[in-house]
This record gives C-alpha cells, sequence and structure tokens, in this order.
C-alpha cells in the first residue's frame, strides 16, 4: 500500500508536468493512475498492515488494508475515475489545468491514504493534505468561491483540529495510536473520557459530510466551486466523513463502550442519531428553498449524510449496511448529479435554476443523467438508491424510533420536491430564447455520464455485488451481516426482491407502450404552441415557472433560525473583539501602553504576592 | 351530410356522443343559461356532459355570445388548440348574426365564417330546455357521423383562413398589445 | 575568539559612520566571520572579558544553546545581507549594530551586560521603527521599550541585591530568598515588551507595518529568536523555573488575542504583524511549560516561525499587484503561510504537533485548545490574503529582485524539507532546549566548579 | 401462475376501479340532488379519450405519460387484494409507496415537460402536499408495522384475523384515512388539480389518448391507495370480501369530499403537519407501550 | 530615605506619562523614571556610615560602599542619555510631519 500511495503521490508530480506540456497528456495519466490503483485494490490481500514514517516518538505509522478500505477505496475510485474522464473536455475551459490536475491527483491519493491509514495520526496527515488541496481546488470556481473556501477551511479545520485534540488524548492515555489497540483499550475504558474522545472525533465526519452544526460550508462552497470538483467534493470528500462516523460508531465499539438504551442502541450514537435527524430536516428544507441548483444539491447532501450517519449510528445489521450502502448510492448520484449539473453549466454558463429551461430538447442526454442520478437520490424503486433508504426505513421502523422515523420519510418525500425543482426549471419546460444554440456536450463527458447511469441502474436491479462487499464490512467490525441473495434482500420484518419489481416496472411499461401504440397517434406541437387561455403570447421565456418554485411551501417557514447566520455572528463578534483590541491595546497612545503595562504589574502582584 | 367512417370510427363515434365534455368561450350574456343547466334541475352531467378547463381536454366548443375583432382571434386560436374531433356550438343569436349587436364596427356577425360551426342554438338567450334540445341533436348527429365541422375545416382550411384575415386584417407589429 | 562576534561588528559600525557606504559591503564578511568563528568553536566556551574570573568579570558563555540561537541568528543576517535592495541607504550602521546587540544579547553570561544589549538593540530597534518615517509608531514603541529597559535593569539590580552577583550562573547557583517574586515579575515586564506579550506589546503592529520591508524582516526573526532565547534562559536556568505560569497565562492570551486581532486586519503587513505577536505568545507558552519537548517544540516553533516570517514580510512589503506575474514568489509566500497554519508537509505542523504532545504529556490540556483555535483563525486570515493575492489582477509584475526571489524560494523550499525530514531544525531545537534545561551543567562550564 | 394473478389483479383494478368512479360521481350527483351521470360513464370517458386525436409536446411528454402508467401497474401488482396476492412475501409496504413515487414522477416530469407554468404550478402543489400526507402516513404505518414486526402487506392483513386494526388502532386508522383522502386528491385536497385556479393543474396540456392513459393511471392508483388502506387497516378478506370493504372506503371517501371546500396548499400541509401527525405519534406512542385494543 | 525619594520619583514619571497628551512630556516622564532607577540603583550600594570606594593607604577596604551599583548607573546613564537623544529627535521628526505634539490630535492626524 505504501508502494501504492507513492506511486500516487510521485505520479501526481508527473501528472503535473505532463499537464504543463499538453493537459489533455495530464489527465490520461490522472485516469491511468486512477485505474491503476482501482486495480490495485483488488491485488491487496485484506488485512495486510505496512508501517511507515515515525512522526512522534515510538510511534511508526502504519497502514492497514481492510474490508472497509476496500469499500471505501473502491467508491472513491470510482467516482475519481468518472469525473477525470469527463475531465478530458471539460478542463479546456478552465484556467490553470496543471495545478488542478495536480490537486485532484494529490487528493485522490490522499483520500486512499485515509482510507488505508492504520493509525490515528497517519489518518490525520492524509486528511489534512487532502483538505489543504481540496480548499486551494474550491477557490479556483466563480467569484464567490474564494469566501466559499475560507468558510470550508474554517469548519474543516474546527472539525479535524478536535479529532487531532481526541488523537493525542488517546495518545496520553494509552501511548499507542494504531487503532486496533486502542479499540482494545477503549473498549474496557469506564471514565466519561470515552465521550469526549468519541465526540471529538466524531467532529471530523460530522464536519467533512455536513451533518448539522458543522454543515454551513456545504452550501457556498458546492455552489461556487469548480463544477467537476463539487462532484469530486460530494463523492469523493465526503464519503471521507462517512469513513470517519463509521469509524466513531463501528471500529470504536459503540456498542461495547457504552450503555445501550431503547431500541438496543449506544447512548452515545442517539447523540449522532439526533444530529442525523436534524440534518435531513434542515437539508431538506432548505434545498426546497434554493434557486441555484448546486447549492441545492449541496443541501441535499445533508440530508443524505444525515441518512448515512443514522443508518451507521443503529449499528443494526440491516441498518449499518444500509448506512455504507447509502454512502455508495450517494456518491454515485451525486456525482451522476454534479456532472450533469456540470455539462449544463458548460454549456450555458449559469447554474440559476430560474435563468435555464427546456434544455431537455438540447441536452437530452444529460437530461437522463440527470434523471436517473435524481431517482437514485430521492430514493425511487428501480434505482439503488431506494434500497439503502429501504434499509434503514425498515432498521428505523423495526425498533420504533418513531421521531428518527419521521425525520427520515420527511426527508426522503422532501427530496422528491427539491430534486424535481431544477428537473422542472432546468431541464423541462420552455427553452430560452438564448439557449437555442445550445448544443449536447463532447463525447468524453458523456461517456462518464452514461457509464454511471448503467451501474446505478445496475446495482438498483441487483445489488448483490455490493451487499457482498458491505456484508464482509459488517463481517470485520462484528456486525452481525446482512442477509441477502443476489437480487432479494431479506430483514426480521420482511424482504423484498429487487429483480421482481424490475420486471413489473418494466411489464407496466409495456403494457402503457402498448396501449399507446394501439390508439391513434398523436400530432407532434412545438412547446410555444400552449393553452394559453387564449391570449397570445410573444415571449415564450416568460411562461415558464421556476422562479420560487414552491413559493407557498417556503412560506411556511420564512423567519426560520439559521446556524449560518449564527456562524456569521461569532464571525463578527470576533472581528469585532479584534477591532476592539486593536483599538485599545494596539493603536493605543503611550499613555494606555503604560497604563495596560501598569495593570499586569498590579495584576500579577495582587495574584502572586 | 355524412362520411364513411371504419367500424371503430362508429364505435368511437359512438362513445363521443355519450362523453362529450365542453369548453365554454363565455364573452356575452349567454353563458347565464348555462349554470342552471348543469345543475341539479336539469342536470347536464347525465348526457356525459361537464365544464372542462382547458380545450386540449374539451370537445364541444360552446361559443356564447357575440364576438369582435379582438375575440375572434383568440376563437379561432382556442378553437385550432383542440384535439380532432371537434364541434362547434354557437350559442345564442349573436353567433349567428350578431344578436343586438349587428351594427357594430368591431362585432363579428356569422361565426361560421372562421370557423365552422356544427349547430346553433337560437334565442336570446336560450332557454335550458333549447339547449337540451340542441345537445341531443348534437349527439345524433354525432353518432351519425353528421357532425363534420373539424373536417370541413380541414378540407376549407384556405377559405376558413382567407376570411379571418378579411376581418382581422394584416398584423404588422407582434407584441401583446396588436394583433 | 568569540568576543570578536561582538568586537568585530561593533568596531565596522563606528567606522562605518566615518566612511558611509562601508558598512554595506562588510556586513555580509563580517557575519560570513562570525559563521566561521562559530564552525571553528567547539562548545561549551566561557570567554571571560578582561581575564577577571567568572563571577567577578563579565563572561561571554557559548553553550550549545547559545551556540545554536547565534548561527540562527547570524544567519539571518547573512540572508539579510544577501538582500541589499531592502536596506535603504544608512541603515548598514544600524544593521552592523544590531548585529553586535543581538550577538552580545545572547552570548553574554552578565545579567547586566545582558541589559545593555538589550537597550543597544532597543536603540537599534527604534531606529528601525522609524524607517519610512513612522516617527510616531518608533515613538510609542521608545517610551514603552524605555520603560521595560528600566524594569529589566531593576530586575538585574535586585538579583545583585539578592545574589550578590551578576553573572547568570552564579545568580543561578545563589538562592535570592524572599526577591525570587519581585525579581521574576520585573523580568517578565522587562522582557515581555520585546517578547511581544500582550498586553505589554502594543507597539508590534504600528511598528511592523510601517511600510518597510526590513523593520519586520529583521526584528521579527533574529531579535524575536534571541529574546525567546533570552527568556528561557533567564526564566529557566536562572530562575529555575519560577513564576512560569504568569508567562504560561500571558503567552496564551496573547495567541488569542494575536489571533483574534489579525483577523480583523485589512492590511497584509498589520495581519502578519499579529500573527507575529501570536506565534511569539505560543513560543512563549510552550517554554513556559518547562520540559524538554515543549521547549524542542517551542525552539523549533520559533525556528519554523522566523523561516516563514523571512519570506512572508519581505514578499508582503514587496508584492502590491498580487501573484500573478510572479508566481514563484507566490508560491514561496503560499508555502510560507501553510507552514505557519501547519498543514502537514510543512515545517509548522512538526512543531505544533510537538509542542501539542509535550503539553499533553505534561498534562495540560488547554495550550493544544487555545493552539488549535489560533490554528483555525490563522489559516481563515492567511488563506484569505493568498487567495487575494493569487486573485489580483495585473499585467506587471512587482519588480521583485531576483535575489530576494531566489532566497525565498530556498527557504520556502527548506520549509518543505523540514515538513518532512525535520532533524536539521529539530537537533538544533533540541540542543537549545537540553542546555537550557541543563542549569547544572551551565553552572559548572561557567564557573568552573567553584 | 404469478402472470394469472397479476392479470386478475390488474384487470380488477381496471374494472373496479373504472366502475367505482363511476358510481362516485353518481353519489356525488345524488347529494347535491342531481340524477347523476350512469354508472359505466368513466369507461366511456376513458375511451373517447384515448380514441381522439391529440398533441404531444415531445418525447418526455410521451415518456413521463408511459412512466406514470408503469410505476402505477407494476405498482399494483404488488399489492394484494384479500387473498388475491400476485407475490406473496414480496409486497413490502415500502416497496409499495416507493414504487407508487416511480408513477407520480413520470406523471409529474411529463407534464412539466409539456412546458405549461400551470402543469408545473399543479405538479408543484401536489408534490407539496405529498410531503403533508405521506408523513403522517408512513408513522402511522411504522406504528403497525411494529406492533407486527412484519412489513410485508399479506401479512399484515393475515395478522389482523381476529380484530380489525381500524379497531386495534383507531387513532392510527383514523390518520391513515384523512391522509388517504390527501392521496386521492379529494375535495377538502384536491388542491393540484383545482381546475378554476390553475386550469386542471397537471393535466392541462393533456389531450386524446394522453388524458385517457393519465386516467387510466389515476383510477390504478386510487385503486392502490384504497387497497392498501383496506388490507392494512381492515383486514383484508377474501377476494369478495375485499371488494366490498373497499367499496365502503370508497363512497365514505366520496360522501366526505362531496360536502367540503377546498384547503389552500400551505393550509393543507399545515393540517397534515398539525393534526394527523400529532395523533401519529400518539398512536405510536400507545403502540409502544402495549395500549393497542 | 533615598528609596522613597525614588519611589516618588517614579511615581511622578508614571502619572505623567499616564495623564499628559504632550509627547515631549511623556518624554521628560521617561527620563524622570529613569533617574529615579538610577537613584535607586545608587542607593542600593550605599551602606550608612561607609565612604566612597577611592582606593588608598589610609582608607580600610572593609570601609567602602558597593561600588558596582554606581559602575551600572553610569552605564544606565550613558544608556539613558542615547535613548532620550533619540526619543527628542523622533519628537522633531513627529512635529515636522503631524504639525503637534498632542497625542489625540496624531491619532486623528493618523486616521
Amino acid at each position: 500500500m505504501s508502494q501504492l500511495l507513492l506511486i500516487l503521490f510521485i505520479g501526481s508530480f508527473l501528472v503535473y508536468l505532463l499537464t504543463r506540456m499538453n493537459w489533455i497528456i495530464g489527465v490520461l495519466a490522472n485516469i491511468g493512475l486512477a485505474i491503476y490503483s482501482f486495480y490495485r485494490l483488488f491485488t491487496f490481500k485484506v488485512g495486510t498492515s505496512e508501517s511507515i514514517f515515525s512522526l512522534i516518538v515510538n510511534q511508526n505509522g502504519t497502514l492497514v488494508y481492510s474490508e472497509l478500505s476496500k469499500f471505501f477505496g473502491i467508491i472513491s475510485l470510482i467516482v475519481a475515475i468518472s469525473v477525470y474522464f469527463f475531465l478530458i473536455n471539460w478542463l479546456e475551459k478552465q484556467k490553470n489545468r496543471a495545478v488542478f490536475n495536480f490537486f485532484l491527483a494529490l487528493i485522490t491519493a490522499s483520500t486512499l491514504g485515509v482510507f488505508f491509514s492504520g493509525d490515528l495520526l497517519t489518518l490525520y496527515i492524509f486528511w489534512e493534505i487532502m483538505l489543504l488541496f481540496s480548499v486551494l481546488l474550491v477557490q479556483m470556481g466563480k467569484e464567490d468561491s474564494k469566501k466559499a473556501a475560507l468558510n470550508y477551511l474554517t469548519i474543516s479545520l474546527i472539525g479535524s483540529y478536535m479529532y487531532l485534540y481526541a488523537v493525542f488524548m488517546l495518545w496520553n492515555r494509552y501511548g499507542t495510536l494504531v487503532i486496533k489497540d486502542i479499540v482494545q483499550k477503549i473498549s474496557v475504558e469506564t471514565s466519561i473520557f470515552k465521550w469526549a474522545v468519541l465526540i471529538l472525533i466524531a467532529a471530523a465526519g460530522i464536519a467533512k459530510s455536513g451533518i448539522f452544526p458543522l454543515h454551513t460550508w456545504l452550501r457556498t462552497t458546492q455552489g461556487s466551486s469548480p463544477d467537476a470538483f463539487s462532484a469530486i467534493l460530494a463523492g469523493q470528500l465526503e464519503k471521507l466523513g462517512a469513513y470517519m462516523l463509521v469509524l466513531t460508531v463501528a471500529v470504536f465499539p459503540s456498542l461495547k463502550m457504552f450503555p445501550v438504551l431503547y431500541g438496543g442502541i449506544p447512548v452515545f450514537n442517539y447523540v449522532l442519531i439526533v444530529l442525523g435527524m436534524i440534518s435531513i430536516l434542515i437539508g431538506t428544507l432548505m434545498a426546497i428553498k434554493q434557486n441555484d441548483m448546486k447549492m441545492l444539491i449541496a443541501y441535499s447532501t445533508v440530508s443524505n449524510s444525515g441518512y448515512i450517519l443514522i443508518g451507521l449510528a443503529t449499528m443494526d445489521k440491516i441498518g449499518f449496511a444500509g448506512g455504507l450502502f447509502h454512502a455508495f448510492n450517494h456518491a454515485i448520484a451525486s456525482v451522476m448529479i454534479f456532472l450533469s449539473f456540470a455539462a449544463v453549466i458548460y454549456r450555458t454558463k449559469t447554474s440559476k435554476i430560474d435563468e435555464m429551461g427546456g434544455l431537455i430538447w438540447k441536452m437530452p442526454l444529460t437530461f437522463i443523467t440527470y434523471l436517473v442520478g435524481i431517482i437514485s437520490l430521492a430514493g425511487i424503486p428501480p434505482m439503488s438508491g431506494f434500497i439503502s433508504k429501504w434499509m434503514i426505513f425498515v432498521v428505523l421502523v423495526k425498533k420504533g424510533m418513531f421521531l428518527t422515523a419521521a425525520a427520515a420519510f420527511i426527508g426522503s418525500v422532501g427530496s422528491f420536491l427539491y430534486v424535481f425543482r431544477p428537473l422542472a426549471g432546468v431541464f423541462l419546460g420552455q427553452l430560452k430564447s438564448k439557449h437555442k444554440d445550445v448544443k449536447e456536450v463532447p463525447i468524453f463527458m458523456l461517456i462518464p455520464m452514461l457509464v454511471l447511469v448503467v451501474i446505478t441502474v445496475f446495482f438498483g436491479v441487483i445489488p448483490g455485488p455490493v451487499l457482498n462487499m458491505i456484508t464482509a464490512v459488517e463481517k470485520e467490525l462484528n456486525i452481525q451481516p446482512l442477509e441477502h441473495t443476489m437480487t432479494v434482500i431479506k430483514s426480521s420484518v420482511g424482504q423484498w426482491n429487487t429483480l421482481t419489481v424490475f420486471t413489473m416496472f418494466a411489464v407496466g411499461f409495456i403494457i402503457a407502450f402498448i396501449l399507446y401504440m394501439v390508439f391513434p397517434k398523436a400530432k407532434r406541437i412545438p412547446l410555444t404552441n400552449q393553452y394559453t387561455a387564449g391570449e397570445f403570447l410573444y415571449n415564450y421565456d416568460l411562461y415558464h415557472y421556476s422562479t420560487r418554485f414552491y413559493a407557498f411551501f417556503e412560506r411556511l417557514y420564512e423567519k426560520h433560525p439559521s446556524v449560518e447566520k449564527l456562524y456569521e455572528m461569532f464571525g463578527k463578534f470576533f472581528k469585532d473583539i479584534g477591532e476592539f483590541l486593536n483599538r485599545w491595546f494596539y493603536s493605543a497612545s503611550p499613555s494606555a501602553y503604560l497604563l495596560w503595562f501598569s495593570i499586569v504589574l498590579l495584576a500579577i502582584f495582587w495574584v502572586r504576592w | 351530410m355524412s362520411y364513411e367512417r371504419t367500424i371503430w370510427e362508429k364505435i368511437a363515434d359512438n362513445l363521443r356522443s355519450r362523453s362529450m365534455w365542453m369548453l365554454h368561450y363565455c364573452t356575452g350574456c349567454g353563458a347565464v343559461e348555462l349554470p342552471p343547466s348543469m345543475t341539479s334541475r336539469f342536470d347536464m352531467e347525465r348526457l356525459g356532459m361537464g365544464p372542462m378547463a382547458t380545450p386540449r381536454q374539451a370537445d364541444i366548443f360552446l361559443i356564447t355570445g357575440y364576438l369582435s375583432v379582438k375575440t375572434l382571434r383568440r376563437v379561432i386560436y382556442t378553437y385550432e388548440q383542440m384535439p380532432d374531433p371537434k364541434y362547434v356550438v354557437g350559442f345564442g343569436s349573436c353567433t349567428i348574426n350578431g344578436g343586438i349587436y349587428y351594427d357594430s364596427y368591431a362585432t363579428i356577425n356569422r361565426v361560421d365564417y372562421y370557423i365552422p360551426v356544427d349547430l346553433y342554438i337560437a334565442g336570446c338567450m336560450p332557454r335550458p330546455e333549447a339547449i337540451f334540445e340542441a345537445f341531443t341533436e348534437l349527439m345524433r348527429m354525432i353518432r351519425k357521423g353528421e357532425a363534420i365541422g373539424w373536417k370541413k375545416y380541414k378540407e376549407n382550411y384556405e377559405w376558413y383562413k382567407q376570411n379571418q384575415l378579411k376581418s382581422l386584417g394584416e398584423v404588422y407589429v407582434h407584441d401583446e398589445f396588436h394583433e | 575568539m568569540i568576543s570578536l562576534m561582538i568586537a568585530i561588528p561593533l568596531l565596522f559600525a563606528f567606522v562605518s559612520i566615518v566612511f558611509k557606504g562601508l558598512a554595506k559591503y562588510a556586513l555580509p564578511f563580517i557575519v560570513l566571520l562570525n559563521i566561521l568563528i562559530l564552525l571553528i568553536a567547539s562548545t561549551p566556551v566561557v570567554e571571560n572579558i578582561g581575564g577577571w574570573k567568572a563571577p567577578f568579570g563579565i563572561s561571554l558563555v557559548l553553550d550549545d544553546a547559545s551556540y545554536y540561537v547565534v548561527l540562527v541568528v547570524n544567519l539571518i543576517f547573512l540572508l539579510l545581507s544577501l538582500i541589499p535592495q531592502i536596506i535603504d541607504k544608512g541603515y548598514d550602521t544600524i544593521i552592523l549594530l544590531l548585529l553586535t546587540s543581538t550577538n552580545g544579547l545572547v552570548l553574554t553570561g552578565d545579567l547586566f551586560n545582558s541589559f545593555v544589549f538589550i537597550e543597544i538593540t532597543a536603540a537599534a530597534a527604534y531606529i528601525l521603527a522609524y524607517h519610512r518615517n513612522n516617527p510616531y509608531g518608533a515613538f510609542k514603541y521608545l517610551i514603552i521599550g524605555g520603560i521595560s529597559g528600566s524594569f529589566y535593569l531593576l530586575g538585574t539590580i535586585f538579583s545583585y541585591v539578592g545574589a550578590g552577583s551578576l553573572n547568570m550562573a552564579h545568580i543561578s547557583n545563589n538562592s535570592f530568598g524572599q526577591l525570587t517574586a519581585a525579581i521574576a515579575i520585573l523580568f517578565i515586564l522587562g522582557l515581555g515588551v520585546e517578547a511581544k506579550l500582550f498586553p505589554l506589546a502594543g507597539w508590534v503592529p504600528d511598528v511592523y507595518a510601517s511600510g518597510s520591508s526590513l523593520t519586520p524582516t529583521i526584528l521579527g526573526t533574529a531579535i524575536t529568536f534571541a529574546i525567546m532565547y533570552l527568556t528561557g534562559r533567564i526564566f529557566i536556568t536562572v530562575l529555575h523555573g519560577t513564576f512560569l505560569d504568569v508567562l504560561y497565562i500571558l503567552g496564551l492570551l496573547t495567541v488569542i488575542v494575536g489571533e483574534v486581532a489579525a483577523l480583523r486586519q485589512d492590511k497584509l503587513l498589520r495581519a502578519l504583524a499579529y500573527s507575529s505577536i501570536a506565534q511569539a505568545g505560543l513560543v512563549v507558552a510552550a517554554i513556559s511549560l518547562n520540559n524538554i519537548d515543549s521547549l524542542t517544540g517551542a525552539y523549533f516553533h520559533s525556528m519554523n516561525d522566523l523561516t516563514a516570517k523571512f519570506i512572508l514580510f519581505p514578499i508582503a512589503t514587496v508584492v502590491i499587484k498580487g501573484f500573478e506575474k510572479d508566481r514563484l514568489a507566490g508560491f514561496a509566500f503560499s508555502v510560507a503561510s501553510f507552514s505557519l497554519i501547519g498543514f502537514p508537509l510543512f515545517a509548522g505542523f512538526r512543531s505544533k504537533l510537538l509542542i501539542i504532545s509535550s503539553a499533553f504529556s505534561a498534562g495540560n490540556y488547554i495550550l493544544p485548545a487555545v493552539l488549535f483555535f489560533a490554528s483555525i483563525v490563522e489559516a481563515a486570515y492567511l488563506l484569505k490574503w493568498n487567495i487575494k493575492l493569487w486573485f489580483e489582477k495585473s499585467d506587471t509584475s512587482n519588480n521583485i529582485p531576483w535575489n530576494l526571489k531566489t532566497i525565498v524560494l530556498v527557504l520556502s523550499i527548506l520549509l518543505l524539507i523540514i515538513g518532512i525530514y525535520p532533524d536539521l531544525y529539530l537537533d538544533a531545537s533540541r540542543k537549545i532546549a537540553q542546555s537550557i534545561l541543563d542549569t547544572q551543567g551551565y553552572i559548572n562550564s561557567v564557573l568552573g566548579g567553584i | 401462475m404469478t402472470i394469472f394473478k397479476v392479470a386478475a389483479v390488474l384487470l380488477t383494478g381496471f374494472f373496479v376501479g373504472l366502475t367505482l368512479e363511476g358510481i362516485a360521481r353518481k353519489i356525488i350527483a345524488r347529494v347535491q340532488r342531481r340524477y347523476g351521470p350512469p354508472w359505466y360513464q368513466n369507461f366511456i370517458d376513458v375511451f373517447k379519450a384515448l380514441s381522439k386525436h391529440g398533441f404531444s409536446h415531445g418525447w418526455i411528454f410521451d415518456f413521463g405519460v408511459l412512466m406514470a402508467l408503469g410505476g402505477v401497474i407494476a405498482t399494483l401488482s404488488f399489492v394484494p387484494l384479500g387473498n388475491l396476492v400476485a407475490f406473496p412475501g414480496l409486497d413490502n409496504v415500502f416497496v409499495v409507496l416507493y414504487l407508487f413515487a416511480v408513477g407520480a414522477l413520470g406523471m409529474a416530469m411529463g407534464m412539466v415537460g409539456s412546458g405549461n407554468p400551470n402543469a408545473s404550478i399543479g405538479v408543484a402543489r401536489a408534490l407539496t402536499q405529498m410531503l403533508g400526507y405521506e408523513v403522517p402516513y408512513l408513522v402511522s404505518l411504522a406504528a403497525i408495522i411494529f406492533y407486527y414486526k412484519t412489513s410485508s402487506i399479506s401479512n399484515l392483513m393475515n395478522l389482523q384475523a381476529d380484530s380489525w386494526n381500524l379497531f386495534k388502532m383507531p387513532i392510527g386508522a383514523a390518520v391513515a384515512f384523512i391522509s388517504l383522502m390527501g392521496m386521492l386528491g379529494k375535495k377538502p385536497f384536491d388542491t393540484p388539480i383545482a381546475p378554476a385556479e390553475i386550469a386542471s393543474g397537471p393535466m392541462v396540456e393533456l389531450s386524446s389518448k394522453y388524458m385517457g392513459l393519465l386516467m387510466l393511471m389515476h383510477t390504478f392508483s386510487i385503486f392502490v391507495e384504497i387497497s392498501l388502506f383496506v388490507d392494512i387497516f381492515l383486514g383484508g378478506g377474501s377476494y369478495l370480501v375485499f371488494l366490498l370493504k373497499f367499496t365502503v372506503v370508497w363512497i365514505i371517501a366520496t360522501l366526505i369530499s362531496a360536502v367540503l371546500p377546498r384547503f389552500r396548499i400551505e393550509q393543507v400541509v399545515k393540517f397534515y403537519w398539525r393534526v394527523p401527525l400529532g395523533l401519529a405519534f400518539l398512536q405510536a406512542f400507545f403502540v409502544l407501550i402495549g395500549w393497542v385494543f | 530615605m533615598i528609596y522613597y525619594i525614588s519611589i516618588i520619583l517614579i511615581g511622578i514619571g508614571v502619572y505623567g506619562l499616564l495623564s499628559q497628551k504632550n509627547l515631549f512630556k511623556h518624554l521628560i516622564s521617561l527620563a524622570l523614571i529613569d533617574t529615579a532607577i538610577n537613584l535607586f540603583i545608587v542607593s542600593t550600594g550605599y551602606i550608612n556610615g561607609k565612604e566612597a570606594p577611592i582606593y588608598s593607604e589610609f582608607t580600610p577596604i572593609a570601609n567602602f560602599v558597593d561600588p558596582l551599583p554606581q559602575a551600572l548607573v553610569l552605564t544606565a546613564i550613558v544608556i539613558g542619555v542615547g535613548v532620550l537623544a533619540l526619543g527628542a529627535a523622533m519628537l522633531i521628526k513627529i512635529k515636522e510631519k503631524y504639525g503637534t505634539l498632542n497625542v489625540e490630535e496624531i491619532r486623528r492626524g493618523d486616521k
């Protein structure tokens, strides 16, 4: 593994040089690296460990290859490969191509590094490398992205420094950083120490995957980062957060460490579940309001991370599998969605929903990608997204967690609402006159999108391969494995067959198609031939309903409290303090200097003498 | 005035006569008499008839009242949006000869110069009894294949268009204030 | 031999008053000579000025700690002498004077002597602060510096009264009795102003952000490092760790205040000045933990900080039009900022890691928390400045002199190397830390077993 | 065998659904003191619509309609009609409910694809209304699934042989019934259609066979929705008993809708999230502490 | 006795620095503090009834006051004078630049 990482890190420099020479070769080299590491993932033997450099005395960094790292590695490489393919055409319009490619390669390398890490500090290092370069990539986007990058950096750093704090607490107490040893020691820990440690470690995952108190960066960051990178951000980087959450709830055996409460769930996990619930609600309700399509999907990420967290935190064989599977599905679906958005923005140069419309007539394949993506994201049957949502629903209902279930239901039905908004606003409806000459995107942008469509449909019909990987992970983490066959998913409260559902859907579709063909053919009329209550319209741009699509629903929660505003308040508070300090301590007159001087003198005297 | 129909078309016409969905074009005062014919006293629904919201769904185009140059344009527009087969019923005297507004510069005196009218209901206004009489007649015509205004419109499209243009005049400026 | 390191620059400083322009050419050679002396010297060397034996006369001490500190200080002056463009006309003499006093500050083993050198350093610093027509800031610095100098002098006198000697080793060997507290307080106040501790060091932003690149570059690197050494020497070697808790609290306050104030600044130099304050506070707080790892971390961090600041300050003053045409300078600037924030792969990460781990092993849970808070804030504003400068649109370059460009590039690569292979800095700082903690060894080597 | 069962289910859906819709029109007419159309009126309407020569707004319009009908047919095939179960064991509640959404999504997509803003508004309203009624409905279903430890509809049906859930969990049944009214799109929850406001909403551009197919889809979805209610709350029963119960539920729903005016859309959501959702939680709480009759 | 004088002088100096708005007065206050501290240093070496430490055959060595503080004071005075001169020079420049020595007016001018 260290060899692979070394190859990737050195290879990324090579990618940089190649891209400087000829950017297409650079992108191809990047794809080559990703495909090579994808191949290598299958050649590694699970359970091998290697030791690498040392940072603290007596503590070598270790790399461990586990089923978990394999699972997440595969997700992130699928995402990476498809996005890199997309870049073959997309990168043409981006400035600083060499740096862009270089950073992408570094991010993939460090992401794999995180998954391979066998000890907490190595994990932190790869984590921070990934963070740094992703921040640098984020700020290469639109004008707002500069501010967004700061936002992203600050919140991610809050998470990762909390994590590092926990790492040192563990190191100080146990003298080791290897996850395996710590797990053994912490599972017999009795004091409040384990609470502190686990909450701090979870903070990193919470910040990265966008769970409630630390979700605010997602909107601006996803909204304004370079379009292709948004896909990486959603599909690859946020799954690091999911990995960290798995680490928190499952690798650290929360079942053994904490007393078990209602529903057989450890008390610590309840804290996470509550956070997940809040994220689902916030993500759903805020996504419904967004007018920028990327920001909309960013909030949907908040909501879906909530699902992943809830699924994982139940620590049940179905729920845990559902969480992992949802991580997989969400990665693929959000990459599809963001790639289709990138394709749209590539042609139309805007991401505002109400500035577009009717693009389905110009970009049908992009539309299909988006459609399949949202069907999977919203969890509607023939696609894979429903399978994981089903698992999570089942476990919530089985354990009788009705409030959480209600949140999950709201999130799930709400997702129909928000995914429909770009569908209606961007792809359907009247074509804007300024987009008359828009063409479908070039072939290399289409290939990865359509391949992802096939993947999503395939795993929606035959989820067996992914479920096999998930059960392997569950076995490794001492959770009872999920019962399933290639197409049947079983739980203690019932089962269902993905293939039957798909077949019946196909049958229904064929019946409808036969009916459609039997009856008289309809005449194709242009979109401008509309029912207008007898009125004549000349500007059909205005005859497209996309501004404030759910205005009547948004009205219900117009005056909602906002964490984002709270954080802004904090920021302003710090700045005010800074202003205060600057005025009263640093820009003051000599008299004031002396005043503070004497105050310190007196204070020390008063306290210490 | 009937034409050759296949057996399927005969069945379809039978069905059409039992399920007539109307679109009202209510410019004049004639629509006053429609509510009584729909509500409990006369109950139009027992014949399978009912009002529809858009021309796409409607079978019968009910023009209730006089047409001016401005409204004729809309009537033609709406008529062309209706799916075939479609039937037009002129409701009240105004559609036949302009009614009491016959001498106005802006009134369209005969609707069937511009769109084919299958049936007129005379009267100012026609009472519900008259309306029902007319609709049962229309049902009979449809069943027999005699209500062929929509075919005539297709066949004589040039003539209708010419009449329409003559009355409406050439349109020079295309925006929402003209035409 | 080592007294030459003080004498020669002083001599040339005086000579250059007469022969104007001499200093400019002399500076690199003098510094090189100093480094040569250091290279051939083997520690510990104790030189008694005028032949008076240790407790009675003034002695210059070159043990492991002062060896490396002097080496670092002279290397900084060497780098500075390689960029003569930023040294304005007439300031060469001041630089020579500063070199004299800084060397003396570090090498001296006598408290009153160190007061003299501090005052000379301060006087030179006042003149530097005045650089680029900033008289009011310089005057403020002068007033508060003068007062602090007086307190330092008082502290010296009290230790003379208490321990009956001015020799650090001798004082360290004796005890003061009741006077300890008074002495410690006086030294805190005396050194706090120069060590940029909150709320004593109000002068820093006004002086650093005067628009001159020379002032912050030299004050924020060499002088700060020397003062940090002196702080460790006095409070740990001489005073045996008395009153470190006060230093600790002041250090933590400084970190928080410095970073929060930096967040607000809309001038880059001012922000960097506050960052300098915060880093100094961090170093002082880490020193005050008083164990080998934390001291190592502190000096390691101080070295990383000065390396980064030597990149940041000159570029910050030179660059007005952004990095669009000066990508190499931009690269160096970014590397230095990331090192300051403490991202892995960069030097700052290693030192912060060391400070944190030592704090944790000392059972201190507050310092790491403050450090993390500081890093977050620092990341926020440094990245903001990076982005701003990288995206500044311009058609022309900033005319950065080639030698400055080369030096900052070399330093930034050094930061990267240290981030991966930290032994170069780590060994030096460990030696400094060991030697500062080794009180008995210091006493033995100076007093020769009296 | 399965094929015949599926065919039987679909045909039942078609005939019974359309007949009952006709009967509902008759009932409403009688409530309004009219004579009303004949019971087979809806067959005539559907086939008349199918026979016409309409307009299409492009492939997404056609595809949406096909997806809507196909999705609903697929859903219907999973719903047990009394003892007529096409896929025993695989008829999971959540699968049925979410498969149902395929149809809704298809319809929404096709209708918005027509490019008429009235359709978009109607779809937006329909989705919002869905957000309103699904949540209390799903929570009350969750309570039942938790109680019986199975989420298979036929199992749930068989498990209430002694006493119906209507009596065991009356609050849940009431919640489900109120949600059912919303699902059916009956007054007072017919905001998405609202012919006088937004020209029949999603259906504004539907002509001829599209109209006919969507009427079929509507019929099937009504059949699915009421069947679910009958299976889960009224204990299903044999095929004929099931149809009887179905008719009763349908008539009650029709009667209620015949005398009520229409909600505004935000009133719908507010209402559903205040009253039925609260009641659903109450029911869930009762189930948790074992207060089941 | 001399202790008290020096403490009073320091007090006056500190008061001057704290209360005065004129920068020149600040400088004078600084000088006052300097002087006071020098006075204090000298006083620490003074032993009541002893003589000045001028070595000759007539005076017994044990009868001297401590000479070291006086030596130190000489150095300190020199340094103090240097700093004061520097400060005075800066004041001239301040006057040139801002046209005033009043702290508040200077701060207003800075903005």
